[in-house]
């Protein structure tokens, strides 16, 4: 299997898909010369500038423009840059995308996935920093995807491009450089709603998304190195999220420890605790139990910055005090 | 333009009788709009529309039993009874939907015009909005999208003077919707938008225009709302004098008027009046006795993954 | 004290206030002629159209503006209408007024009101009909208000006027009638942060807020009839929520059911599931349990969109579930 | 414009030594626009710029030592560390800020003008914005708003001919910004972005007619950005030549040449770019002595009610 980046594994799905349905096009500021992390390097090249088409600095047109092209018969990919710039374009995504399949009767279908990068990213301060998942995932109609690996990110984003719904597809903007193997098959994919046991386990679970699950597994092998087994689990996808997989892990481990890397009120985390202190209370050996960031915005200087990570050592004592309980 | 007319007098009466239960926005007084604009499309063309879109739908082809059926949140609406007025569409003839968001609906005709483009077809675009969505960003962002990549839309401002109970020149900088139009390199014209036969030049001229691939191209139609902006809107913004003075400019008559000159008998435009309200008595009658959707509809289309309901697995 | 509707005591509020602080203001659409519920109505005869302004439909620009003309130092209530129609202003809020404080590291604050009237209101269908106050409560910054009854819809209104932080207040739009004593005093205020407990009792622990609560009021009553005992508490405010309040509650009941109009996914009420979870895991006689609407836009047609309610036989029947467990 | 030159040349070599973190974009040639606008607003007069501003900043009367402790992420900074160089600001010289959302700042700048005009101050403000940010909605809301309720802003556009890799000429529809200014009725004016008089003389002129009272005013400064579009982009999308022909043009020359022309002693002149330098490295050397703020500072200032700490009660 090829070694090959996250950010290059993004570009491989996109190229099969474009090369496999003649719909599927992509759409974004500075699409022509790479995209600004170099996610799309290469596309013009290969598809020209209607495929891989550049747009003005209008987020809610590129975003509503793409909902009318998806329900005229073809496959948008939505480049919003920076999650954070995605606010610049909410009707059309949850007023517009998300709803029109539903409200029209089921006449259209809204097959757009929206890219948007998230997470903290060397000092990008407060506008360029946000991991909103949550509210996606709160609103019925959208997909939600959170990829973690290179391969994930292959085969994620090749099954978002199939997706007959509003996929919103965030990427980590810490992992670009990411290397892992990926592999090359066109027929690869990783079904949706399917979560990925990264590491089995029978003292605890742990579970997380995008890129805290590499903090986990960090956190994993300092726990096992003291006696602990933890079973990591990375959700990939938040709506659906893969409530089988994580309830079973709980029911064998007996604790739960969530962590994210988003704010930790109102955050994903509370679904997924909330779930299992509803469905597992008597099987529940400690209190379910969060980490995510505080709920202050994002700062600039890097001290202040890490104090709103869920760091490795705050997951490791954590667990510890699950597990000792 | 009587079967918009007789439509919208029943959707009243349906409000009144409760069996519609959402908002409606009546577009009496502006038929002319509709029909002016809408009969110039092809079935394949596109038309969006506005939170006041039943004429528009009706002129594009729409079935006026499943629109009421629609009005009335009942089985087989256009869409199910789960849109209502406010979101009332009929993909099959075109009509990609009325919108609740006012000037949405401006980015998604560009998109859907892309797609034509990307797909080589040779449908055209019709977005109709109000003159209150001009203020709104989608406007310029549609329009400059549009114009960029030379999309096949026509941008029709069905401006009623109003939005909602505001007179929209008293929120609008400049000189209004052509000039910001025509400031983006877009065609604009200004039309009466109460005289049919007007609209209908204009609307003719700008869609071959957008055939033959010339870019979008923007109409600016002039009308007047002789209704509240909604079914329960009393409109007491505004003197009754004013209102009174715009029925005599109601474009209908002025229809009628036109045709009367020309040699028409009266009989037949009684009779088309008369057909019209046949039409839509019998709909509003079969709507009434349609169930209302069963109830686990409200859990369908949702989306392809992921079950809806809060007590799935 | 005089009796008055929800709507006349959000009218209260606001006059009020603007006789109190002239850096008092109004602006949204239509305002002029009283608003689109009626909820100015007044106003603008007694201050003015500067005071009580009416606005382009511009919402982007409304809230944009609101946040400049806050930093300038006045206190602008901005009216949204619809809550759904603040998606069309959501950078303007979320990147920009929750933030300012704090990415210029303290140098201005953002005193802005937000109306945003949520829920389910007869047939009013997809894009009118959302209650997105989870979203709100997720972001750093943002202070979001509940209000349920007509003296609490004076007094929290007031207090978020007096606020120095940007509050998202949401008023219910099926509550505008709703009647009740509401007091007159000028110096009535409902600080924002407690929970109101609107019925006692020691078998359960019923958590809600908005138009919601008076169903589970009427679910406790049915309850009682049964005898059971249900403690209801009406959050008011969801940041900052109660934590206090609830946790004492269901320490003393030692059960928890949450009732949210919202959509259950990701909602609030899985923030105060998972809180209470953590927290008194030993304490819990019962598994927390949460009712909210499905993960599925709301309908027009009226059996529809009664599908997505949460009833009171279903919190009475859940209730009994948990106490007879 | 020395200073201006001088303090991003350090605040670059701090990105080559990792001083400076997160991204910041040099406003290197486009000097004229900060030097030529910026000095005809009062020490009370409000600004509001953009990601590209730290030369409007110091033009405006910020502290460049405060600014690079703020590029730093170093206690002290202008916005205690916690903005960087996207979020520069100094409330105490009215500057309220860049942004870090292109052409949010339009809308913002809107609303600080309504607010001088309620509280009937005879403060003027000043927002300027890329060539890039006229194709967001907010530039239509903003300065329709601004013509509406007759505010005075001075509305001013940096076009540099780039959004980040993309030449804004071929994603923005019509005449550009100038034409969509006076279609909202806003009085615009072109000039050489370049020319430090030039700029000077039109923002003097504007800012006189804001206090007038006559509303909102628009300028265009044509402008060319050295660099790339942030201190890390190498800029590979445009041809050297192109680059260099533009050097030629660098407004910090031709000013110097008209000042040598009018018989401005070269030595004075070499005399103001080494004090701007000398000024600046001090400052470099001064903020990278100081500390990073206290950790506990990531928790202040977020907002009065309710704890930001996850663990808090
Ligand atoms: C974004 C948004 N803001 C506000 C509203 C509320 N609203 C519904 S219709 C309307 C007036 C629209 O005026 P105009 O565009 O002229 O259309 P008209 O009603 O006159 O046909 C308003 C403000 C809305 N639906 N969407
Ligand atoms: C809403 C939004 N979209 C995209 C970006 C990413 N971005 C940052 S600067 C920039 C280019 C802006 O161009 P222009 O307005 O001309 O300003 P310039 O950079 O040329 O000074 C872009 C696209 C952003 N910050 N905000
Ligand atoms: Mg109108
Ligand atoms: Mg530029």
């Amino acid at each position: 299997m090829p070694f090959m980046t996250y950010a290059e594994a993004s570009r491989a799905a996109i190229a099969e898909e474009m090369r496999r349905d003649p719909a599927v096009w992509a759409v974004g500021e500075d699409l022509g010369r790479g995209g600004v992390f170099g996610q799309y390097k290469g596309l013009v090249e290969e598809f020209g500038p209607e495929r891989v088409s550049d747009a003005p600095i209008s987020e809610a047109c590129i975003m509503g423009a793409a909902v009318g092209a998806a329900m005229m018969g073809t496959r948008p990919i939505v480049e919003m840059r920076f999650s954070d710039f995605a606010l610049c374009a909410v009707d059309e995504l949850v007023n517009q995308a998300a709803k029109a399949r539903y409200m029209f009767g089921g006449q259209t279908r809204v097959p757009l996935v929206v890219r948007e990068p998230i997470g903290m990213w060397r000092s990008s301060a407060a506008q360029h920093s946000q991991s909103l998942e949550a509210w996606y995932a709160h609103i019925p109609g959208l997909v939600v995807v959170c990829p973690s690996t290179p391969a994930d990110n292959k085969g994620l984003l090749k099954s978002a491009i199939r997706c007959d719904d509003p996929v919103v597809y965030m990427e980590h903007k810490n992992l670009w450089g990411l290397e892992g193997e990926v592999p090359e098959d066109d027929d690869f994919t990783v079904p949706i709603g399917e979560a990925r046991v990264v590491r089995e386990g029978g003292d605890l679970t742990i579970v997380s998304w995008s890129a805290q699950v590499h903090v986990c597994v960090k956190a994993a092998e300092a726990l096992a190195t003291r006696g602990i087994k933890a079973e990591v689990i990375d959700l990939r996808s938040l709506w659906p999220w893969d409530k089988a997989r994580v309830l079973a892990s709980v029911e064998k481990t007996g604790r739960l420890l969530i962590a994210q890397e988003s704010v930790s009120v109102a955050g994903f985390g509370a679904e997924v605790a909330a779930t299992v202190a509803e469905r597992l209370h008597k099987a529940l050996k400690a209190p379910v139990k969060r980490l995510g960031a505080p709920r202050a915005p994002i700062s600039y200087a890097p001290p202040l910055e890490d104090a709103a990570r869920v760091s490795k050592e705050m997951i490791v004592n954590t667990a510890e005090g699950l597990v000792r309980t | 333009m009587w079967r918009i007319r007789a439509f919208e007098e029943l959707a009243l009466r349906g409000l009144h009788e409760k069996l519609v239960l959402g908002a409606i926005h009546p577009s009496i007084g502006q038929e002319a709009v509709a029909a002016g604009v809408c009969p110039n499309l092809d079935r394949h063309d596109v038309l969006l529309s506005t939170h006041r879109g039943h004429g528009h739908t009706l002129a594009k082809g729409a079935d006026p039993l499943a629109m009421m059926r629609e009005l009335f949140g009942r089985a087989g609406g256009n869409c199910g009874g789960k849109g209502g007025s406010m979101h009332i569409a009929d993909f099959g003839v075109g009509m990609l939907g009325a919108n609740g968001v006012v000037a949405a609906n401006i980015v998604i005709a560009a998109g859907a015009a892309h797609a034509v483009k990307l797909k080589r077809e040779s449908k055209v675009v019709c977005c109709i909005f109000g003159d209150g969505a001009i203020n709104r960003g989608p406007f310029l962002e549609g329009l400059n999208w549009a114009k960029v990549f030379g999309l096949p839309v026509l941008f029709v401002c069905e401006d009623n003077g109003f939005a909602a109970t505001t007179r929209t020149r008293a929120m609008t900088a400049g000189e209004g919707p052509s000039a910001r139009a025509r400031s983006l390199g877009i065609a604009a014209e200004e039309v009466d938008g109460n005289d049919v036969l007007a609209v209908d030049a204009a609307a003719r001229q700008a869609i071959a225009a957008l055939r033959d691939g010339g870019g979008p191209r923007f109409l600016h139609l002039h009308t007047y709302r002789l209704t509240g902006h909604t079914g329960a809107d009393p409109a007491a913004y505004r003197p009754k004098e004013e209102v009174e003075a715009r029925w005599k400019d109601d474009p209908i008559s002025r229809a009628a008027a036109l045709l009367e000159a020309a040699g028409h008998p009266t009989a037949s435009l009684a009779e088309a009046r008369n057909a019209a309200y046949a039409e839509m008595i019998a709909a509003y009658e079969a709507a009434r006795e349609t169930p209302f959707p069963p109830v686990d509809q409200a859990f369908a289309d949702v989306q392809d993954v992921g079950d809806p309901r809060a007590e799935a697995f």
